[in-house]
């Protein structure tokens, strides 16, 4: 089932290489069905899931099964090392309430993605087969339980990423692309060293041997104590941590490494744009609540602090680069980072509340600015500039889009009644529910304010008040006496059209409904938080 | 479930019913469906009167309360707390059921005002809607049982008022005026998040019973500073909502909305919002958070009143009126005299309400002439509005025999008791302010008035093109509205629809709806229904110690000997023994008895500044004894100081707002400077290496965003510089690598 | 002084040596190939036709044959002690075979070939001279072994690298490798010399034996052993003695420098591992000798010195050979990290890394034939929106390429994996050198990105945009390879089990 | 004192030998003449034999000699191919001298 679902993609890939590239139209379908397939799939393990089993770590007797679901455990590769043993690798997957989530958002988005896609003219088979790479790829860092796999996968998608963005942006888009590529590298390649240190210091207590399952290595029973990570090896065990970590916060992207992600959106086509907000980012957080924090806990516990500090200034140094911007895109780029540092803060909080609300607000988070950016796509795509003050007084005349705009932007600022809300609510209540991180969050919630003041400001000047002078289209006077606005080489329909209003409008319900009623998502995360809290907090660590 | 919880779910759908039907619709409907706002909205008010009946009247119960509430999120079994759900529900209660008849009714009679006053609007419809979803998130502030969910409502307020002030969002001023408005209450809004933050984090639950269960047993795991501050916190959500000193900014402008709204929103309902949350959490305040409360309410009261009395544009003079009095009503609950303020704002909420829509009568008769200046002698084209107005007025200024006379005083009585109790001193400054407020209030009511309805039309002497009256063309412009022709022949009474709203509203400000005795509100039946609840913070109680032992009403009474109790209280200790679920402490009771002391003086001074007020109106204006313009040259720095409303807006957008921006531009170049890898400084520095310019490469660069690029390129430069292609260098190369670590052993071998 | 041998013990020695010749018949078999090839062209002269090459992929192809048979025999020294015939030898018997092999498929690719040169003949001839010289270079355990084969492998390396008689670039770069070459081996064989003086023996294990018990003086120890270095350095081409090898790789022929860049580096370490595995006197620790001259600092310095320096010069380069001989520098860096470890788990991470390397590179530099000879030109710039024009090639390249840097799913990445591993493995204390190894991998992305860089994001200048179609056998290669360095990325067990089985060594008494 | 100048030491050898690997290295690195260059590796090699010839006579031993003599037969084919590829190189550039060669660089 999870092998179905994260090689569908690439399946669909080679059956696209199959197709002459002239046909543009069947590749286009070829790929749509595979995703809707693929969200079918997501829907059934969605359906199957029991959210009572807690995963993250072993289920009884140290076996994966009674802890995750859906497991594939298959032995990959099992090599033998001259007076090392043997290096087993295993295509392990499985998913949990952290991941299954993900998975979810995964199949939505990738879906959304290849609706997007369908403005691409320019070399379509290529750009269908890279994006199909990368929607498996990503999927499949969601559901691998092997580090080896995990690491494989997470490698795969910087090559689809790089080219996505480098052969379909914008302008400058070599020097964003590169640069997403070689940030993003040397986030990961340190992660190398961190994973064969870990395969050496832990061992699989069914077999005995070393082993790169995640899940044996989330106990800390399994280390053995003077190995290169092993309990006893304090100062490696601090070095290995902060190497993972920033891996992951360049993905996230957490502050002080965050310039690649404005450049890289600014740069890339809408749908890549999407993918990279709507799942990428996630991956961050996710790898840290997946490997980072359950492998080091004490390190997790000793860091809080700081972790919550980077998180509070995403948040406010974000909306405050959002509250400057000319450029649409980069606003909303730069709000993302803003969001992303409520997930690192929830973390921070180290309690259920926080991580709840920070796994929930990747998820809304995923949904809320895919739809921020499809709407930044739409004005794109008919006015060909995104500089703010080159429009005002949509609203009049696209009334549809305005709506749909002022929704999405309310989602993003967190209006009751859309998901956002509760996501950031949770992490609040977590972050300042924790003694730790207390004033961290008295702090953050400056974010709130701030994340109202750009979006508003941006709404007004776009949809409010008049049509500027300088604006990026011309007011003519219909038949009907009315005005209407034309915008220069844009024969397609003035407001959203059946395609646009396909990808918006599930998101936006999506978003509607999980603000009115969250437990669909919470109630599949809740118990493998509560395992995760447990692991983290010193009551285990004491009995190891 | 109780049936009447069922009712008061289904009077809160019903409003959202409204909004769905017509956001989606309303284009297909005939009349744009604005008979299913009214509709929905007159069967709301049906059932929420049957609530209010059966609450009030049936059942004559200070202490009756009715809860229900389910599990909205549940996080499991979460370690170290334990099972852990958020829950939702709502509550009724006295409070909550005169709430709900108030806000459906004043909802009701907007809409149908507004189906006149709005009239031919091209987005009519979706007014109605938005309409519709204020009324819903208003109920939902009012029927909330947990600070959670009064939070959520409390945005939904927030963002409906602001679709509703930027309903004209072709203006400008009303664009600014929305995003003003939001983002005031958003400030607010944080610090109310902060301070249920720090309850939340205490006892893990929203619930209002069970936080102050838990209160009530001592279980506050932190110091009374934090118990203070979570108090002055939750009381800063009301500041903002409430439009209390110093984010009263938003209120005057969000009179850029229709009218109507904002006799709804900004009048009667919303604004009230903050007073009924601070009534809410009242248990919960401790003595000093109470003192904070009381002197913002008295600085707002008198600030706003200052300002009020030289603003020419009626609706602004209307608007810090209303900021004003919600002043009184903070000031009230700060001083403990928690009846009189909740009073203060159901009269409030229906004579200004009143005037409002008398106001927007006028406009609409005026062609949205918004200037008093230019007005003048309408009483004679306008009678129904004119006697509506008046009769609001008064109550406003508070003259006997209206509701706002009984309430105000109420207040100020128990100001004059708190001042007492609280040792004199500064506190007396309190009532002073208040009844000097007061005297204000007369004044500029009787200046508009005059202004308004009395004298002859002056609307000859606007001057020709005055942007004022630019301004509003383009809303003019959406304004079907008939006639056309703009002199004051046009002048005419309004529609019934928008008459019958005014005269219901102006009864509703007679004394007898709340009290037999026109002189004492504390006889009214609205005062024995809502009782001051006794505080929960007793260990944080400075003044009663650890007093912890219940005193039930009872004993309260006892302790209130000389004064005659008036023979109705009887009554209401029954109905508090009934109730007897709080127990009471010493400085309420002691607040409490001196309001009743200080209750007859309270009444002579305020009449003597009311009519002080008036006559002083008179003065300048109808007797001309005292010629407006030289007095406002006399004290010119006073006078533009009130004119430009204190300088509040100028000051917070030198200081917050063109702050702010700075510190995000400072911010986004350093992002693009700096943190970018220092990529211009690298380039540059790299760029100067002349000797290495060829073939550079400025994606090395800016590739490896940081030193390392500057580092591995000219490392790079340097050492291709090795490669000179004579095959002899390289030998020598290769020589001196030999010898050179043959060296460094060598070295190593001697030491 | 010296007494003449007794008949007796003459007979040994012949009967020693009928004894041994068993042992050597895969090199006699390529010896006869070498000759039959020079018949084949004098008799054959003239006639353009592929009977040379076929002939040549026939008899390489045949050799598997005779190595193979070798598993059977036991592991030992003949030839009295001059040579040597273990599991590492056979690995790389086969390995040099193959690079042979790949070597003439690529130069049938190369058109530059008709171009250039009036007569194929003696090329093939020489390569095969090349391939017993590395084959021998991989064996053999003596001082003058090593000297002879070592010899045998640079003449011949030198002709084919000045085998364009009349390019300058492929005479110059003739010129510069004779005299760099031949100053290092000079180098080389004076160190041997003293190595000799101190010990007396020019045989391996004998040495080590000598020095293990009598000592020696550090001094004069460090000096040969630098000398030998000098001579070793130069042909893995690792800083500070690679600086042949970008000039060379630019000026030979492209088959040539596939060859050199892969073979004779990988001879180069077969020997280098060889002589410091077995020559160098070892204490009970790797390394620890008697009198504690610290080897390990001195390869950690060249390792070091070559990843640094390889990957950040690269960034400069404007020609993709010369870029490659660049990269191929920094890999012979990465290749000594898994040297330095010193025991099995290195040298196997180190064959291992050879086969990758193997793969990849002769990939790289086949789409580099393929596309000069479309283009006639081997500049980046001139690589710009190749991708659209020639997608096979371009995605083969790209992954080559990715393979080289090191990510996943290629076979570059378990090298490096191994790598890694094998120094983690070991201890905290070589972690900083897998950092080093890291950071350096992530600086060469970008040089190796610019490739595919210039081939998908930039438009070609010349505006037509008609798919360039090679051949089919070409892209039935190309694409077999490429198939291979992913397939072999994601399931390597054979591979590393292969490297493994490899890495006994004759005399090798550390582990 | 006599025996000392009159019997010929091992450190003699190596004096000498030293020096001739010097002047090669020398003439290697000094000399813009390709031939002169060649004759410097000679010399080192050349170098390299005594020193053999020294030890294996010292030591006793014939691998020395051996050596020797395989070196000298090395030293001969590698002058025979050095001077093929130098005239070749005169043939293209016009010059042999070794320091002007240098098109391929950085």
């Amino acid at each position: 089932m999870l092998s179905l679902i994260v090689f569908l993609p690439i399946i669909a890939g080679l059956v696209i290489l199959a197709v002459p590239s002239s046909q543009k139209q069947i590749i286009r379908i070829v790929s749509l069905l595979a995703a809707l397939a693929q969200g079918v799939l997501a829907v059934l393990i969605w359906r199957g899931y029991d959210p009572a089993l807690p995963g993250i770590t072993a289920g009884p007797g140290g076996s994966p099964l009674g802890s995750f679901q859906f497991v594939e455990k298959i032995p990959w590769i099992s090599l033998h090392l001259g007076g090392f043993g043997s290096l087993n690798i295993e295509y392990f997957l499985g998913v949990d309430g952290i991941s299954i989530t993900m998975v979810i958002l995964t199949a939505l988005i990738s879906a959304i993605g290849v609706l997007s896609s369908w403005t691409i003219q320019k070399q379509v088979k290529g750009y269908f087969i890279l994006y199909n790479l990368l929607a498996s790829a990503m999927m499949g860092c969601f559901v691998a339980l092997d580090f080896f796999l995990f690491y494989v996968f997470w490698e795969v998608m910087l090559l689809p990423m790089y080219f996505l963005i480098g052969i379909w942006g914008g302008p400058n888009r070599e020097y964003a692309a590169i640069k997403f590529f070689l940030y993003t590298l040397f986030g990961s390649v340190f992660m190398l060293l961190v994973m064969i240190g870990l395969y050496f210091s832990v061992t699989d207590p069914v077999t005995g041997n070393h082993t790169f399952s995640l899940v044996a290595m989330a106990t800390q029973s399994n280390y053995i104590k003077d190995a290169i990570l092993g309990p006893a090896n304090v100062f490696w065990r601090y070095v290995a941590f902060i190497v993972l970590f920033i891996g992951f916060a360049i993905k996230v992207p957490m502050f002080p490494f965050h310039t690649w992600l404005p450049d890289a959106h600014v740069e890339a086509p809408t749908p890549i744009s999407v993918i990279l907000a709507g799942v990428l980012l996630k991956l961050g957080t996710y790898g840290m609540i997946r490997i980072n924090f359950p492998l080091f806990p004490e390190v997790f516990r000793a860091g809080m602090y700081v972790i919550g500090i980077f998180g509070a200034i995403n948040i406010i140094y974000g909306a405050f680069c959002a509250l400057a911007q000319k450029d649409l895109k980069k606003m909303v780029a730069y709000s993302s980072i803003s969001h992303m540092g409520y997930v690192l803060l929830g973390l921070a909080a180290g309690n259920s509340e926080g991580m709840v609300g920070a796994l929930y607000q990747m998820f809304n988070h995923g949904t809320i600015t895919a739809m921020l950016f499809l709407l930044v796509g739409v004005i794109y795509d008919r006015a060909h500039t995104r500089q703010i003050e080159k429009f005002g007084g949509l609203a009049t005349y696209m009334p549809v889009y305005a709506a749909l705009v002022t929704v999405a932007w309310f989602a993003s600022l967190g209006l009751p009644g859309l998901s956002g809300f509760i996501s950031e609510a949770l992490v609040f209540v977590g972050a300042f529910s924790s003694v730790t991180t207390r004033y961290i969050a008295m702090v953050s919630v400056l974010g709130i304010v701030f994340g109202a003041a750009y979006l508003l400001w941006s709404l007004q000047r776009m949809f409010l008040g008049q049509r500027k002078p300088d604006a990026a289209y011309d007011l003519v006077v219909g038949e009907d006496g009315h005005e209407h606005i034309h915008f220069h080489d844009w024969n397609g329909k003035l407001d959203l059209d059946g395609r646009e209003l396909a990808m918006l409008v599930p998101l936006m319900l999506i978003t509607i409904f999980l603000g009115i009623y969250p437990m669909p998502v919470l109630g599949m995360l809740t118990t493998s938080i509560n395992k995760l809290v447990q692991v983290l907090s010193p009551v285990v660590m004491s009995q190891m | 479930m109780h049936s009447l919880i069922q009712l008061s779910i289904v009077v809160l759908l019903l409003p959202l019913l409204s909004f769905v039907i017509l956001i989606f619709f309303n284009r297909r409907l005939p009349r744009r469906g604005d008979f299913i706002g009214v509709g929905i909205l007159g069967t709301a008010f049906a059932i929420s009167a049957y609530i209010f009946w059966s609450v009030i009247v049936q059942t004559y119960d200070p202490a009756f309360r009715i809860a229900w509430d389910f599990t909205w999120i549940d996080l499991g079994n979460v370690p170290g707390v334990g099972p852990l759900q958020i829950k939702m529900g709502v509550v009724i209660d006295n409070l909550t059921s005169i709430m709900l008849a108030m806000v459906t009714l004043i909802s009701l009679l907007v809409h149908l005002y507004s189906t006149g006053y709005m009239a031919g609007d091209k987005n009519y419809g979706r007014y109605f809607a938005f309409l519709g979803i204020f009324t819903f998130s208003m109920l939902g502030i009012v029927l909330s049982d947990n600070l959670f969910s009064i939070y959520i409502f409390w945005e939904l307020v927030g963002l409906s008022s602001y679709l509703l002030i930027g309903f004209f969002f072709e203006k400008q001023s009303a664009a600014d005026a929305q995003k003003k408005a939001f983002l005031a209450n958003r400030v607010g809004d944080i610090g109310m998040w902060l301070g249920i933050l720090i309850l939340y984090s205490q006892f893990h639950t929203f619930s209002f019973e069970q936080i102050y269960a838990n209160l009530a047993a001592g279980k506050f795991g932190l110091s009374n500073g934090w118990l203070t501050a979570a108090g002055i916190l939750l009381f800063m959500g009301c500041v903002g909502k409430s439009a209390q000193f110093p984010l009263h900014v938003w209120l005057p402008d969000a009179m850029e909305g229709p009218t109507p709204v904002s006799a709804l929103i900004h009048a009667a309902t919303m604004v009230a919002a903050g007073v009924y949350f601070v009534a809410r959490i009242f248990v919960v305040l401790t003595p000093d958070a109470l003192h904070v409360i009381a002197f913002t309410g008295a600085c707002t009261a008198f600030m706003a009143a200052t300002i009020a009395i030289t603003q020419n544009d009626i609706k602004r003079v209307l608007a810090y009126s209303t900021v004003s009095q919600l002043g009184y009503m903070v000031l009230g609950l700060g001083v403990g005299a928690y009846s009189a303020a909740l009073f203060h704002l159901v009269t409030h909420a229906f004579f200004k309400a009143c005037l409002f829509l008398g106001s927007g009568a006028i406009i609409h008769a005026m062609h949205h002439e918004q200037d008093m200046r230019w007005m003048g002698g309408l009483r004679k084209h306008m009678p129904w509005t004119f006697a509506t107005f008046t009769l609001a007025t008064l109550a406003l200024a508070g003259l006997p025999l209206t509701s706002g006379f009984m309430s105000k005083d109420a207040i100020l009585a128990g100001a004059i008791g708190f001042a007492k109790t609280e040792g004199g001193g500064i506190f007396y400054l309190i009532p002073v302010l208040g009844f000097f407020s007061a005297m204000l209030t007369a004044f500029y009511m009787g200046r508009q008035i005059w202004l308004v309805f009395f004298g002859e039309s002056r609307t000859h002497l606007k001057p020709a093109e005055d942007d004022h009256h630019a301004a509003h063309h383009a809303h003019a412009g959406h304004d079907a509205h008939t006639d056309d022709h703009h002199q004051e022949h046009g002048v005419h009474e309004v529609s019934w629809n928008m008459r019958a709203p005014l005269v219901i509203l102006a009864t509703l400000s007679i004394f007898f709806v709340y009290s037999p005795d026109p002189l004492d509100g504390g006889k009214g039946w609205f005062m024995k229904m809502i009782q001051t609840p006794a505080t929960v913070v007793g260990e944080a109680n400075h003044q009663i110690g650890d007093l912890r032992t219940p005193v039930s009403t009872a004993t309260l009474a006892a302790a209130v000997p000389n004064v005659e109790v008036p023979a109705a209280e009887a009554g209401e200790h029954a109905g508090a023994e009934k109730g007897a679920h709080s127990y009471a402490d010493m400085r309420q009771a002691e607040i409490v008895h001196a309001g009743h002391a200080a209750h007859f003086t309270a009444i002579y001074i305020s009449s003597i500044m009311v009519l002080l007020g008036i006559s002083l109106a008179f003065i300048v204006y109808v007797f001309n004894i005292i010629d407006p313009e030289k007095t406002a040259i006399a004290i010119r720095p006073l006078y533009l100081f009130s004119l430009n409303k204190w300088y509040w807006d100028e000051i917070y957008d030198a200081t917050f707002i063109k702050g702010s921006m700075l510190l995000a531009n400072i911010l986004s170049w350093f992002d693009t400077t700096i943190v970018d890898g220092i990529v211009n400084g690298v380039a540059t520095l790299v760029r100067n290496f002349a000797f290495l310019n060829d073939g550079f490469d400025r994606h090395v660069v800016d590739g490896l965003v940081n030193f390392t690029a500057f580092t591995v390129n000219t490392t790079g430069a340097v050492l291709r510089k090795l490669q000179t292609g004579k095959v002899q260098t390289y030998v020598v190369m290769l020589l001196l690598a030999v010898f050179g670590y043959f060296v460094f052993y060598l070295t190593r071998l001697i030491y | 002084m010296f007494e003449l041998p007794s008949g007796a013990e003459i007979q040994g020695i012949i009967a020693s040596l009928k004894a041994s010749v068993g042992f050597f018949i895969p090199e006699i078999y390529l010896s006869v190939l070498f000759m039959l090839l020079i018949v084949i062209d004098l008799v054959a002269k003239g006639r353009k036709n592929n009977l040379l090459s076929i002939t040549t992929l026939l008899g390489l192809a045949g050799s598997f044959f005779f190595i193979y048979q070798q598993h059977a025999l036991p592991a030992g020294e003949f030839f009295f002690g001059m040579y040597v015939l273990d599991e590492f030898a056979l690995f790389f018997k086969y390995f040099f075979v193959l690079s042979g092999i790949l070597a003439v498929i690529i130069t049938m690719a190369d058109e530059q070939f008709e171009t250039e040169v009036k007569s194929i003949g003696e090329y093939y001839a020489l390569i095969i001279a090349m391939v017993i010289g590395m084959i021998m270079m991989a064996s053999s355990s003596d001082l003058l072994m090593i000297f002879l084969s070592m010899e045998l492998v640079s003449f011949t390396a030198y002709i084919l690298t000045g085998y364009f008689k009349r390019n300058a670039r492929s005479s110059e770069a003739a010129l510069k490798y004779l005299v760099y070459g031949a100053v290092s081996s000079g180098l080389m064989v004076y160190g041997f010399s003293l190595i000799y003086g101190l010990t007396a023996q020019t045989n391996l294990i004998k040495i080590s034996s000598e020095l293990a018990t009598h000592g020696y003086d550090p001094l004069v120890m460090i000096f040969s052993t630098l000398l030998v270095l000098a001579g070793f350095g130069y042909k893995i081409g690792a800083v500070p003695f690679h600086f042949w090898s970008p000039d060379v790789y630019e000026g030979a022929p492209t088959p040539i420098t596939a060859y050199l860049s892969v073979a004779s580096k990988a001879a180069g370490f077969a020997l280098l591992m060889r002589f410091f595995y077995i020559a160098v006197p070892h204490g009970g620790q790797p390394y620890e000798d008697i009198l504690g001259i610290d080897w390990l600092s001195l390869l950690i310095l060249l390792s070091v010195a070559s990843m640094i320096y390889g990957n950040v010069v690269a960034l400069w380069q404007k020609n993709v050979k010369r870029l490659l001989a660049y990269s191929s520098i920094a890999h012979a860096g990465y290749l000594l990290l898994g040297i330095i470890v010193m025991n099995e788990l290195g040298t196997q991470a180190t064959l291992f890394y050879l086969l990758s390397y193997f793969l990849m590179n002769f990939g790289a530099f086949y789409v580099v034939i393929l596309i000069a000879n479309k283009t006639g030109s081997e500049n980046i710039d001139d690589y710009r929106g190749l991708g659209k024009r020639m997608p096979l090639a371009g995605a083969a390249l790209t992954v080559f390429l990715i393979s080289l840097v090191g990510l996943p799913p290629t076979l570059g990445f378990v090298g490096k994996l191994m790598i890694f591993s094998a120094l983690i493995a070991k201890g905290s204390l070589y972690m900083w050198l897998a950092f080093i190894g890291i950071m350096t991998s992530v600086i060469s992305l970008y040089y190796y990105m610019l490739i595919p860089l210039n081939m998908y994001l930039r438009e070609s200048r010349q505006q037509e945009e008609k798919e360039i179609s090679q051949g089919l056998p070409a892209q039935i290669f190309l694409a077999v390879l490429m198939i291979l360095t992913i397939y072999f990325g994601l399931f390597f067990t054979p591979l590393s089990d292969f490297a493994l089985s490899s890495s006994a060594m004759f005399g090798l008494t550390l582990y | 004192m006599t025996e000392q100048l009159t019997t010929i030491g091992l450190n003699h050898y190596l004096t000498i030998s030293a020096f001739l690997l010097g002047f090669g290295l020398f003439a290697v690195i000094t000399r813009k003449n390709a031939i002169v260059v060649l004759m410097g590796v000679e010399l080192i090699l050349n170098a390299a034999n005594i020193n053999f010839l020294a030890f294996s006579k010292f030591n006793g031993g014939m691998e020395g000699v051996m050596f020797a003599l395989f070196v000298i037969v090395i030293a001969a084919a590698e002058a025979a191919i050095a001077l093929a590829i130098v005239i070749n190189i005169y043939k293209i550039f016009k010059s042999v001298d070794v320091s002007s060669i240098d098109s391929l660089k950085e």
